[in-house]
């Protein structure tokens, strides 16, 4: 069997490579945990039309999720991804213009929050209906396959309810049939909005379900950088290698509401006791600070850097106007000629 | 006391419950003190254990298992998170609740709750009227509660109903749409309302847009304009006697819907008025709905998208001035 | 690991129950064979519009599924399931009528073939869509509970092809999340229409789905009708006793075209000659000669009965009135009263 | 030599995968020597390795994957054994493929063809017309060839054109119509055909009923009738033009389709003749769509559920008597 359980506690990375990594995603994770404050207190303050999801609590699988990736790769992240998607590379302007509604941004206004991408660079823009990127993932690597492409990857993400979709499972099973090299990396973070796991599926660990696909699977302690990173990074890497496609599930905690809309007092008092409970970005702060990977300043520095980013941002995107409906030209499709004309 | 249209779909529910030891609720959220995404179920979860029951989110699943525990007596309502998420239900929305009676005679008492239509900044999957596309297929029942009265009474009647019901509630009236208390008497299903007669135009729509052109009918007014507006109530079926009696007293018809502009209830709507009171009309007969494209995040955008009291008010002007 | 392997080779059914078990199971095999060959020829015959589709070579499966079921239980059989659904009470009449296009057939003439059912006596009448069925039989299970039904079951059956669906997936998951008492028996008869299994899944037995579900999973030689009386027999009664959903994965050969109208010759020469290949039906009749279950006499006899119970259905149908479309009142719906009017 | 409607389609898919890289055919049991249910890919993966796929039955994937191929450049053909199997896939096609263009401003170049329509016996979910449900939401292309050329330059058309396209191809049409050789020329995709000048009435029809009204247009003439006919071709974008063109000739109108009857082609038809051509009309238009059932599966059934060469030229005489 290929699946191995995740491991428990506190990694211990061992080489420099491997501290340049961490630190690397450690930054990724602040700058996110930063942004998504700020776009929560915008949310707050009216700023904000449509809801904002955030990430909190699995920073470290979407940043880890991101690393990997380079250009060529293909990325289709989720709710949760701010980590893995400035990681692959996302401007933080893309942002900013997609919630504050920029005619800038990737999405003009047309759509909103997380459902931003640019499907040239590789980051493809989610649909809402959860699964749905799969296939879709498979189909970029199968026409990369096609024109001869050599040593790319594609990754997308979903969380534990998104797994419990048809849409998942016909996506899953056509990238095995096609041997593609896909890695799907799962979030169960106990909560599907306000439903817990047992209203959700029935198996021990969703990482059985990699074998019903021909999948690796591997699961893991979402609130531990350094877990995140060895065992997202080497499904990445087997799934480049012509491994076959990858299953990676990590536990943790929805630390946040659904969106910012919700309180989430629906989460039992119980579980906020878990391991999977624990924040990962405060972990690895910890974890740096323990081993000196980087002094107070420097974390202070990070910090403020971040801040300043996320805060440029964020001004930008506030500067710049708004779309205008009269000088959009509503059509859907791109062959003008063969815009239907109904009145 | 007030009640809202969300309140009203509630309170049936509520009373389903306590009246129909057959029905049951089942969809994404619903249970728990959660109540749903927009709290239709809110509270019913402990007042009815074991009535209210969270599924995982597996639309086209939530839909079949309705269909079974329909064809063994049961009364599901099916609660759909957003209407936009039903596609991936439609296989057994179509095929197999809206084929079921015909194939077997046995009925499938089933109502799928959409909370349908646009709000702002809700985007272009959370925003959708899919009433058209349920219309369209044989075997369903689609009914388009623009009142907090039908909102109540529609919602009692789609689950008393032996065949499927596709019950289109729109999430802009949720808080919005206010009456003083819930209704004693109720117009059957399959009637259309004339909500406000008139005698120069009449204004045929359903769901949030009889808000919008009572509104425009109203402005209307200040210029001597007399409008009718019917509400159809339910799209399928169609009360086109209603409708036609309308253009009777006007001579003038204008057809409004939120929806995408190719076909759906607005072209079905003319279609029936052109082919069964072509003699009724004194002028071309208008349409307005939303834009050919998906529904606008943006308010600037989502603003021009639908149609509104002002686009209303201005198609009508043009057609009175034929 | 609740999941064991399939025995290969002939096994030995030891006592006198089983044997008088094995004998009704052939006998339903029997004469499902007699029917279709019937339907078939018929077909050929140009008597039957639209398609016929026979079980050939996974009676034994069928059969074994219809015959643990009892009154109040429900069974949702598929496209190869005239041994199951005739051991399970479908009069042969109901499939005469439907093949032939009877008024008086359960579905009127209104719908054809396999499409054919009554709710009313447990028995779902199946759309095409592959695993559509599945959480049908789930809701119908969840209704008997919430009335206080008691020992009931529901089963339905799946071929490899249909295990791919979205929908399949769904219901699977559905019902174990609803903790029903439900049996899903796949056959794997290696091919789906005419595509073989390398572009369908991807891992090594289907059977490998079972945990990914939280089911209970048998794997079985679907030629063996010992080995599917018990382990299909194993699995029902597991369910009704209140354990998990329970998932068979048979291994059989498609002895026939997808239907009568597709000669099957893209299937692979080689696989004839495979365990799977094997025709249930003549194994099921030598074990019989060799264990001296029953005489030749009786089983010319079972074999006239069967013929002439065949034949008098099907000239009972041939004799009814087809319907007639100015008789129809074209409603879909119960209630007359709120039929749409459309002209 | 004869080209059928069948061999037309298989023909173009030889010539694409033949002059264009990029495309590939993606679809059930369309490999390997079978070539798909109705042999429409028959011996494309032999003279094509590696370009003519067999998938999973899995709809939603299948669609999925040919978006991802598009928008690397690709230009898939997903071939759904039947159209009424698109249901599965109908989340991806209107929501994924339909939305990629307006919100990313990446066109989504896939080609959906779906085996349309009913044929003897073939009952309810083996028969189905679903560009109603396409052309309803923003996004796609909804092509409906009715001849032989058609079927040929329009699926050329469709794997060239940037947006998706639903391409519904007839199954009644595959072996029953045939052409003597491939066409040369082609009329640009978006215009409709006038098949038959008249000047007493226009039946406005695509896809598989262009024959049944020409043959009732035929039975006509005998009663000195001259109906002028119109083949829609796409009916997204729906050529109003040639339409309103063809109601002035005649000024009476009978739109014919075989889908189901509320909403659809020829509601939006009458819709747009009515409010855009209302001057042009002197008598009320009709339409004849299929019953509101599913489709029987009895030949007896079947032919008084579809409209026909019959029931089209006695709609067509009522028209013509007012
Ligand atoms: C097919 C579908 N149904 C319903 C929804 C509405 N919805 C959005 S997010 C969500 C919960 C997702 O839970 P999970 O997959 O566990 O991800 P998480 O939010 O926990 O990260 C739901 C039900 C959807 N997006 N898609
Ligand atoms: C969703 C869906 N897609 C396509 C089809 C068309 N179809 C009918 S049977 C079949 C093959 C089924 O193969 P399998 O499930 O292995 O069953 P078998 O025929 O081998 O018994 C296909 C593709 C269908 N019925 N449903
Ligand atoms: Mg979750
Ligand atoms: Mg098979």
């Amino acid at each position: 069997m290929l699946q191995t359980a995740g491991r428990k506690g506190t990694s211990t990375p061992g080489k420099a490579a491997p501290h340049k990594r961490y630190l690397e995603a450690f930054r990724w994770m602040l700058q996110t945990r930063i942004f998504e404050e700020k776009l929560t207190s915008l949310y707050r303050g009216g700023l904000i039309t449509g809801g904002v999801y955030v990430g909190r609590g699995q920073e470290a699988v979407s940043a880890a999720c991101g690393m990997f990736l380079k250009k060529g790769d293909v990325f289709a992240p989720l709710i949760r991804d701010q980590a893995g998607r400035a990681a692959f590379g996302e401007p933080l302007l893309d942002v900013a213009r997609t919630y504050l509604g920029s005619r800038q941004g990737p999405m003009r206004g047309r759509d909103g929050n997380i459902h931003r991408g640019r499907p040239r660079a590789g980051q493809l823009a989610m649909i809402s209906h959860l699964g749905a990127m799969i296939p879709v993932v498979v189909g970029t690597l199968l026409a990369k396959r096609m024109k001869g492409e050599k040593d790319f990857v594609g990754l997308t993400t979903i969380g534990e309810g998104g797994m419990q979709t048809g849409a998942t499972h016909e996506g899953m099973n056509i990238a095995a049939v096609e041997g593609v090299p896909f890695v799907l990396v799962a979030t169960n973070n106990h909560y599907a909005y306000s439903t817990p796991n047992d209203r959700e599926f029935v198996c021990a660990d969703l990482v059985d379900r990699a074998p019903a696909y021909g999948y690796e699977g591997r699961s893991l302690d979402g609130t531990d950088l350094s877990e995140c990173l060895d065992v997202i990074g080497g499904a990445v890497e087997r799934a480049r290698a012509g491994g076959p496609p990858q299953l990676v599930v990590a536990s943790t905690l929805r630390l946040a509401g659904h969106g910012e809309h919700d309180d989430a007092s629906y989460v039992a008092a119980e579980i906020k006791g878990e391991d999977f409970a624990r924040d990962s970005l405060q972990r690895a702060e910890e974890f740096i600070k323990e081993e000196g990977l980087a002094d107070a300043d420097t974390l202070a520095q990070w910090r403020a850097d971040a801040t300043a980013q996320v805060n440029e941002a964020v001004s930008t995107a506030q500067e710049e106007a708004a779309p205008d409906g009269n000088e959009e030209d509503w059509s859907a499709i791109s062959t003008r000629t063969l815009t239907d004309r109904i009145s | 006391m007030s009640v809202s249209y969300l309140e009203a779909i509630r309170e049936a529910q509520a009373h389903l419950l306590r009246e129909d030891k057959r029905v049951f609720i089942y969809g994404q959220d619903i249970s728990g003190n959660f109540g749903g995404a927009f709290k239709a179920t809110k509270g019913l979860a402990a007042e009815f254990p074991g009535r209210v029951l969270n599924t995982p989110i597996s639309e086209d699943a939530m839909v079949g298992t309705a269909i079974g525990a329909a064809l063994e007596g049961m009364r599901p309502i099916v609660e759909m998170q957003f209407a936009d998420f039903s596609s991936i239900a439609l296989n057994q929305i179509l095929n197999n609740a809206g084929t079921q009676y015909w194939r077997t005679n046995i009925p499938c008492p089933i109502t799928v709750r959409l909370p349908s239509g646009g709000t702002k900044g809700s985007g272009p999957f959370h925003s959708q009227s899919m009433e058209g596309i349920y219309a369209h297929y044989p075997g369903l029942i689609v009914m388009t509660p623009a009142t907090v009265e039908d909102a109540y009474t529609m919602l009692i009647d789609a689950v008393a109903i032996d065949d499927p019901v596709i019950y289109c509630e729109h999430k802009y009236l949720y808080y919005h749409l206010k009456a003083d208390e819930l209704p004693k008497n109720r117009l059957p299903i399959g009637q259309a309302r004339v909500v406000r007669p008139g005698r120069d135009l009449s204004i045929v729509t359903y769901s949030v847009m009889v808000h919008e052109a009572l509104a425009a009918a109203e402005e209307l007014r200040a210029d001597g304009f007399e409008v009718d507006v019917v509400d159809l109530r339910t799209v399928k079926p169609l009360d086109t006697d209603t409708v036609l009696a309308s253009v009777a007293r006007t001579g003038r018809l204008l057809c409004v819907g939120e929806s995408f502009p190719w076909g759906g209830v607005t072209a079905e709507v003319i279609a029936r008025v052109a082919t069964e009171g072509f003699h009724l009309l004194d002028a071309a007969p208008a349409r307005l709905n939303a834009k050919d494209t998906p529904i606008p995040y943006h308010p600037n955008l989502w603003s021009e998208h639908r149609p509104n009291e002002n686009s209303i008010a201005k198609k009508a002007r043009q057609i009175l001035a034929e």
